[in-house]
């Protein structure tokens, strides 16, 4: 009952000031994953025998692998291919799940709409997961399918949430109006439908990003993810957890970085929402 | 001492992003054994805040800043501001020495639970009886408030009952434990008229019933005039008007309230002559920092209501006002 | 009620003939071959081939569906090329074990989710609200595998108090069996609460704001009363909806931590599945991964209509 | 009051746990105990702890077991006498008719190894404990081969009392088998009334853990007694600690980085590298042996060609096979004479189990500007690439694997590099050897050794694959517990089991 006005005004200030240190973060993890390439101090490649399982010092500021690779460079280039890896996955899962779930919703009812929406919601049984994991396996191992698989198996999600939405908006008053005043379909749907979607769009996306984040790492850490000597954080994870006995710093770098990355992410969403409408889901 | 409940010098702010907004400032009030007490005013006057301060429910960001609310029951007599709200002690006098019925019946009932165990549960947490004992109780509560063959019904979910009958309810909960003072917030506003005049009926035998005092808050003057033995006329947090329901309607001293009274529409009245009401419309609270409340209304306003405060003051032992007019 | 769940349970079962074609038209297409994975290359003349027959590898694709499908409408899960067996010998043991760590989890989540969520609602924007917040947003951005390895550095290597991996069975010696469990547990736990947290803790915000609760107040009942029976009552429905959604996510998360912790049930088997391409296991196993799903979801539907008389199931 | 008696019962369990000496072996995985069936090491423990078999192989000799003495008749006929008053743990009595059935079920060679012993034609009962083997063409080696555990005398039970040997096993061997709970345990306990020396182990627990870490950690807890495979990078540290060690079991074969001699679509301007000898030399000085060892353990001795010294007809004087180590001015003058100076681009395949190897195997290359991408596939995948005629190993340019041969000879992993017979992993063909291989079988033992040593020697010369080290699997032990472990060293299947009976424990 008391002080809840100073409640009130801390939560407000505290999460906007988190959705902004998320954006911070993000943003770097960006720059990380596109100029990376050009600030590691060492070929992120080059094995070093001799000097294996290296703790954090001046020269290896991470440490260095099994193999006395520099993981402070390997991290940086990971973030990279992190980055590469998300984007695509993304691309293949928003793009094409979004277009299909726009015109599902969009299409008028009839037995085809029907079909397509069991046929999703018939998807949608399988675990997230396992359905990568199958679909990298169908695919064979290595990170382009597991992109690949990523994105497809989140394809369902994205057409059932735009199939409900564009489905909810095209029956809102302003539409029918539009409707009556004449305007043709495209004009319809890209004047008025996709502007009031676009927020739950990007909320997804960021979700998502996350999302896939997770997904590679643990594909790359099952082993049918990204393929060696690659830098990517999950299969980093995998072999620095394979001799945590030896050296367990291993896996602390790699996890941290996916962790940043993903709050960061998760944070943002969380920033979205503020600003939208609650009920998004 | 004669009165249940004494409101004294009460101020109630509501903190808002940047500025603080009174509500109510430093009202007084005291509410008669037995006796219901109307109160009356235009929405947003602070009604509803007067009846949740009492019963210690003001919702953030509100806050009772001064003064003290005594309530006197079996020879004690307890500042109900002081109590903590989650106290035990104010627990075991909301919904039992004082009750509450609320302006929305729909959606003050929890929509999860049947309307039956939600009067049992009120009954147990404030008397250790069993749950047979407080199921016939419940039965025969629901009995008295009229609704319909309850030993089968008390089973229905709120969802599955009509407006009145969900008010007649939340009567029936309300004095279930035979709470001394009863506080019915606008109980017929959200009503179709044939409903309103049921409930009212209902209230009115409550009243020769079992004999609670009431403090039935409305903005209708018709429905006063059925029910409310005093009147207390509210305008922007503070009363400016206080009498007796007699007083009120046949000679009304306060210019707000005379306004009122001329705005209610009557049946014996020239078609062609309009329904003349107060000009301008309510001030937000806080708004006027000098002077009387009313003066940019006032029909009679005078050069010094811009800048002194009025005082309510006795006109007689039945009629109090606050207006320059009579100082 | 009942024909709601009748109609319900022959979708599942429709669905689920759905999936498993999928499922088997995806296993035709996976590279690799059992056999090979089998023997590893130390075979004679003939050998493979003589095998490939003998799984009916050699079939046409509507020969082995047909013979596949007849095998599960008469019980039979089919055989397993890698352990040279039975499924159903090797799966039901598997099963028992994911289930007891799928539940065991839940439950946990569950009984540590509500309360939080509802202090966190309760005390808007206070400490407790930030720090259960920053946690369970850390919770929902660390993938499950590494709180996996996190929790056995701590407490394998370092303090060595908890056994690494596996399992022992309850009915064997019930302390053991708690020790093996805990971490797992532990690791899909935190994968799940942050879920169940931050709903409730929202769908509370939402409920606290409604007419009946100032009513709960005004009849004077206790605060616990107010938060654990009608508000929680009310915020329930929909944290149980999104627990059937992430539902998924908890099985996709038990089979990395079976596999970090090497918990003998479904996601080891899997993994061990795909990895020595052994169709008819994997195509087992999916088709149950999905059954479970739409179970779960099926039964949140009708703890729905018994949580919220308003919702009614038809 | 159940609850109560079961909470006493786990107690009991608990406490004769703790007593009684037992032995908790930590494994990968099981497939199945049927000799026959099965194609895992694992199983393969259990099995030889089970069973017994004709013959017994120690330290490169043949010892009697189920069978007294055995005599070859004729080129094809082998005769075995059989030992008298062995019981099987049902109590029966182990008759020829047991031998007849075992072998007959092996027929027609489809399952596992069985093919093994594609030579036995039939087997003739002469009397309870006597039996010949007719073979359809002369196989000197077959006394060896009936020493593997694939030949694990298995019971002829009547209708009634069948069971299946894929989950369950009634064996004569000094180990009976309890229970098998797939994925936690499989349970053995000592048989007491063993016809040869009883075991001084009441009872072995095999925990199969798919994980190394794990093994390891249960292994320093306590949890495990003995574990297969430990996680190379942590082999020193246990070699160092007081309680526990790790003894390198070598396998009859070597690591290898084998080159495609077919080429491949990815290096168009001249067909296929690994033809020209010039490459292959400077690719096999451009390695750097010590790092393959150390990454893979540091436990197993480098060899230089597909024999291993453990296999017979291994060259008696080494001089006369090439040796070549790291030498990096080497390499790079041998690649400046090949045909691709500047170096090509290609493909390395390896299994999952070797990707740290193959990793540095990449980075060693570099050096030479060979650049190399890396396909780790696992077995299921690896052979039909290099056996599918349609492939023919265009996927691949190099193989990082290691073979090992089944029985102490090296014919397998000789054909394995040089003949066209089976799936190659490397498309090197010599007619000549076919030829050579094709019966050398038939001629008597001694005569057989030469041809090995010369087939080494070619091999090495021509640089057909470069071998790295002689394979081996590590087994780490609790000293504590157990005395010491190269006292088990016994032939079995491949070369890197132990027969848990010969263990001895402090």
């Amino acid at each position: 009952m008391n002080n809840n006005f100073l409640n009130n005004l801390q939560k407000g200030f505290l999460k906007r000031k988190l959705s902004l240190i998320g954006l911070l973060i993000f943003s770097i993890f960006i720059f990380l994953g596109i100029f990376g390439p050009l600030l590691i101090p060492y070929d992120p490649y080059k094995t070093e025998y001799s000097n294996r399982y290296q703790l954090p010092n001046n020269n290896n500021i991470f440490g260095t692998d099994w193999a006395g690779r520099d993981v402070f460079s390997r991290v940086l280039v990971g973030a990279g291919i992190t980055l590469k890896i998300s984007i695509m996955a993304l691309c293949i899962g928003s793009i094409i799940g979004g277009i299909i779930g726009i015109l599902i919703g969009y299409m008028k009812n009839n037995i085809l709409k029907m079909l397509v929406i069991q046929f999703n919601d018939i998807l949608l049984t399988f675990p997230f997961l396992v359905l990568a994991i199958l679909i990298t396996a169908l695919l064979g191992s290595n990170l382009n399918n597991a992109i690949i698989a990523i994105g497809i198996s989140r394809i369902p999600r994205y057409v059932r949430i735009f199939c409900l939405v564009v489905n909810s908006e095209k029956n809102k008053k302003y539409i029918i109006s539009a409707t009556s005043l004449g305007a043709s379909k495209i004009r319809i749907l890209f004047y008025h439908i996709l502007p009031n979607i676009l927020p739950i769009f990007l909320v997804n996306t960021v979700l998502f990003f996350a999302l896939t984040i997770i997904a590679e790492a643990t594909l790359s850490f099952i082993g049918i993810g990204a393929q060696p000597p690659m830098p990517s954080w999950g299969l980093m994870i995998r072999q620095a957890s394979e001799n945590m006995l030896v050296y367990p710093f291993g896996v602390i770098p790699p996890s941290i970085a996916i962790l940043l990355v993903v709050l960061s992410a998760n944070l943002m969403a969380d920033g979205l929402r503020e600003f939208m409408d609650p009920k998004l889901r | 001492m004669d009165n249940l409940l004494d409101i004294t010098s009460l101020h109630v702010d509501f903190y808002l992003d940047k500025k603080t907004i009174p509500a109510i400032n430093g009202l007084n009030l005291s509410i008669k054994k037995e006796k219901t007490l109307g109160i009356v005013g235009e929405s947003g006057c602070g009604k509803s805040v007067l009846a949740l301060s009492i019963m210690g429910l003001i919702p953030p960001p509100g806050k009772i800043t001064k003064g003290k609310i005594w309530f006197r029951y079996n020879q004690s007599e307890i500042d109900l501001v002081k109590i903590n709200f989650k106290s035990k002690l104010m627990r075991s006098i909301r919904g039992n020495k004082i009750s509450m019925i609320f302006q929305e019946p729909m959606t003050s009932l929890n929509p999860v639970f049947t309307i039956g165990d939600q009067i049992i549960e009120t009954i147990r947490i404030h008397q250790n009886v069993n749950y047979t004992v407080s199921k016939q109780r419940t039965i025969n509560i629901l009995k008295e408030v009229g609704y319909p063959e309850p030993e089968k019904r008390i089973y229905d979910y709120p969802h599955q009952l009509s407006g009145g009958m969900l008010q007649r309810v939340m009567i029936a909960m309300a004095l279930v434990c035979k709470p001394l003072l009863l506080i019915a917030d606008e109980p017929t506003t959200a009503l179709d008229v044939t409903i309103q005049a049921q409930v009212l009926r209902l209230m009115n035998e409550i009243k020769k019933g079992f004999k609670p005092t009431i403090m039935f808050i409305t903005h209708d003057l018709g429905v006063i005039a059925k029910m409310a033995d005093e009147v207390a006329i509210m305008y922007v947090g503070e009363i400016v008007e206080l009498a007796s329901v007699n007083e009120i309607f046949s000679n009304a001293k306060h210019p707000y309230t005379i306004g009122l009274l001329q705005s209610i529409p009557t049946l014996n009245r020239q078609r062609n002559i309009l329904l003349n009401t107060i000009k301008g419309n309510v001030p937000n609270p806080g708004e006027i920092k000098y002077g009387c409340n009313f003066y940019p209304r006032c029909p009679q306003v005078m050069k010094k209501c811009k800048n002194e405060k009025p005082k309510l003051i006795k006109l007689s032992n039945k009629q109090e006002v606050s207006c320059l007019l009579y100082s | 009620m009942i024909r709601y769940i009748l109609i319900r349970v022959t979708g599942c079962i429709i669905t689920s003939f759905v999936v498993v074609t999928i499922v088997f038209l995806i296993m035709q297409y996976l590279p690799g071959d059992p056999v090979h994975y089998l023997l590893r290359g130390y075979e004679s003349e003939g050998q493979v081939e003589a095998l490939r027959k003998e799984f009916n590898l050699d079939k046409p694709l509507y020969n082995q569906y047909y013979i596949w499908i007849k095998g599960l409408l008469n019980g039979n899960l089919g055989f397993s090329i890698f352990y040279q067996k039975e499924i159903s010998s090797i799966f039901i043991p598997r099963f028992i074990a994911t289930i007891e760590l799928i539940s065991l989890s839940l439950f946990l989540s569950i009984i540590l989710g509500i309360p939080l969520g509802i202090i966190s609602a309760v005390r808007v924007g206070s400490f407790e609200d930030g720090l259960t917040g920053i946690i369970s947003l850390i919770g929902v951005s660390t993938p499950v595998f590494v709180f996996g390895v996190i929790l056995q550095i701590i407490f394998c290597i370092y303090l060595n108090i908890l056994p690494t991996i596996g399992r022992v069975s309850i009915f064997e010696n019930i302390f053991d069996s708690i020790k093996h469990l805990i971490l797992p547990v532990f690791s899909i736990s935190l994968g799940l609460l942050p879920y169940v947290i931050r709903n409730v803790r929202s769908e509370m915000l939402e409920v606290l704001k409604n007419d009946y609760i100032r009513t709960g107040w005004a009849k004077g009942l206790s605060p616990f009363k107010i938060y654990y029976k009608h508000a929680l009552r009310n915020s329930l429905v929909g944290t149980i909806a999104v627990l059937g959604i992430n539902f998924g996510m908890l099985l996709g998360g038990s089979v990395v931590t079976e596999l970090v912790f090497q918990w003998p049930g479904l996601g080891t088997l899997f993994i061990q599945a795909l990895m020595s391409h052994d169709y008819q296991l994997i195509q087992v196993l999916v088709l149950v991964y999905a059954l479970m799903f739409t179970l779960v979801n099926l039964i949140v539907d009708v703890i729905y209509s018994i949580i919220d008389p308003r919702i009614a199931l038809e | 009051m159940k609850k109560l008696t079961l909470v006493l019962i786990y107690c009991g369990i608990i406490v004769n746990g703790l007593y009684a000496n037992n032995l908790n072996i930590g494994v990968q995985s099981f497939q199945n105990i049927d000799p026959i069936v099965t194609t895992g090491t694992d199983d393969y423990h259990v099995i030889s702890s089970i069973y017994d078999t004709l013959i017994i192989l120690e330290n490169g000799a043949l010892l009697p077991q189920l069978a007294t003495n055995w005599e070859w008749l004729s080129e094809k006929e082998l005769r075995v006498q059989l030992r008298k008053g062995v019981k099987w743990h049902n109590g029966k009595l182990f008759s020829a008719e047991d031998v007849k059935y075992t072998f007959d079920r092996m027929k027609p060679y489809k399952t596992g190894y069985s093919w093994f012993y594609k030579a036995i034609e039939n087997t003739t009962i002469i009397n309870n404990h006597e039996i010949v083997f007719r073979l359809n063409n002369p196989d000197s080696q077959l006394p060896w081969s009936l020493a593997s555990v694939v030949a694990s005398i298995v019971p002829k039970l009547s209708e009634s009392d069948q069971i299946d040997f894929k989950n369950n096993a009634i064996g004569t061997g000094p180990f009976k088998f309890i229970e098998w709970n797939i994925g936690e345990k499989l349970i053995l306990s000592k048989n007491s009334d063993y016809w040869g020396k009883v075991s001084e182990i009441d009872s072995v627990t095999f925990k199969p853990v798919a994980d190394q870490n794990a093994r390891l950690l249960s292994l320093r807890s306590g949890e495990l007694d003995i574990i297969r495979q430990v996680s190379p990078d942590s082999i020193p540290q246990l070699r160092k600690s007081s309680d526990f060690d790790v003894y390198p079991a070598l396998r009859h074969g070597s690591m290898q980085l084998a080159f495609n001699f077919n080429g491949g679509k990815w290096n168009k301007p001249v067909e296929d590298p690994f033809k020209d000898i010039m490459i292959r030399k400077a690719i096999s000085f451009a390695l750097n042996y010590a790092e393959l060892i150390a990454v893979s353990g540091g436990l197993s001795p480098r060899v230089y060609g597909p024999l291993t010294p453990t296999l017979k007809g291994y060259p008696k004087d080494e001089r006369t096979v090439e040796r070549y180590d790291y030498n990096l001015e080497l390499a790079k003058g041998f690649m400046s004479l090949s045909s691709l100076p500047n170096g090509f681009s290609t493909v390395l395949m390896s299994p999952p189990e070797y990707e740290r190897e193959a990793v540095l195997v990449k980075e060693h290359l570099k050096e030479i500007s060979i650049n190399v991408e890396l396909k780790v596939l696992d077995w299921g995948a690896i052979i039909p690439l290099a056996r599918d005629p349609k492939v023919r190993g265009t996927e691949f340019g190099m193989f990082y694997y290691g073979r090992s041969s089944l029985t102490p000879f090296p014919p397998g992993v000789l054909q394995k590099n040089l003949s066209t017979y089976g799936w190659k992993p490397n498309m090197f063909f010599d007619v000549g050897f076919d030829r050579l291989f094709g019966d050398v079988k038939t001629l008597p033992i001694e005569e057989q050794m030469p041809i090995y040593a010369a087939a080494h020697t070619y091999a090495v010369d021509r640089r057909i694959s470069a071998w790295i080290y002689q394979w081996s699997t590590s087994y780490g032990y609790s000293k504590n517990k157990i005395d010491n472990f190269e006292s088990n060293e016994v032939w079995a299947l491949f070369l890197d089991m132990f027969r848990i009976n010969y263990i001895k424990l402090k």
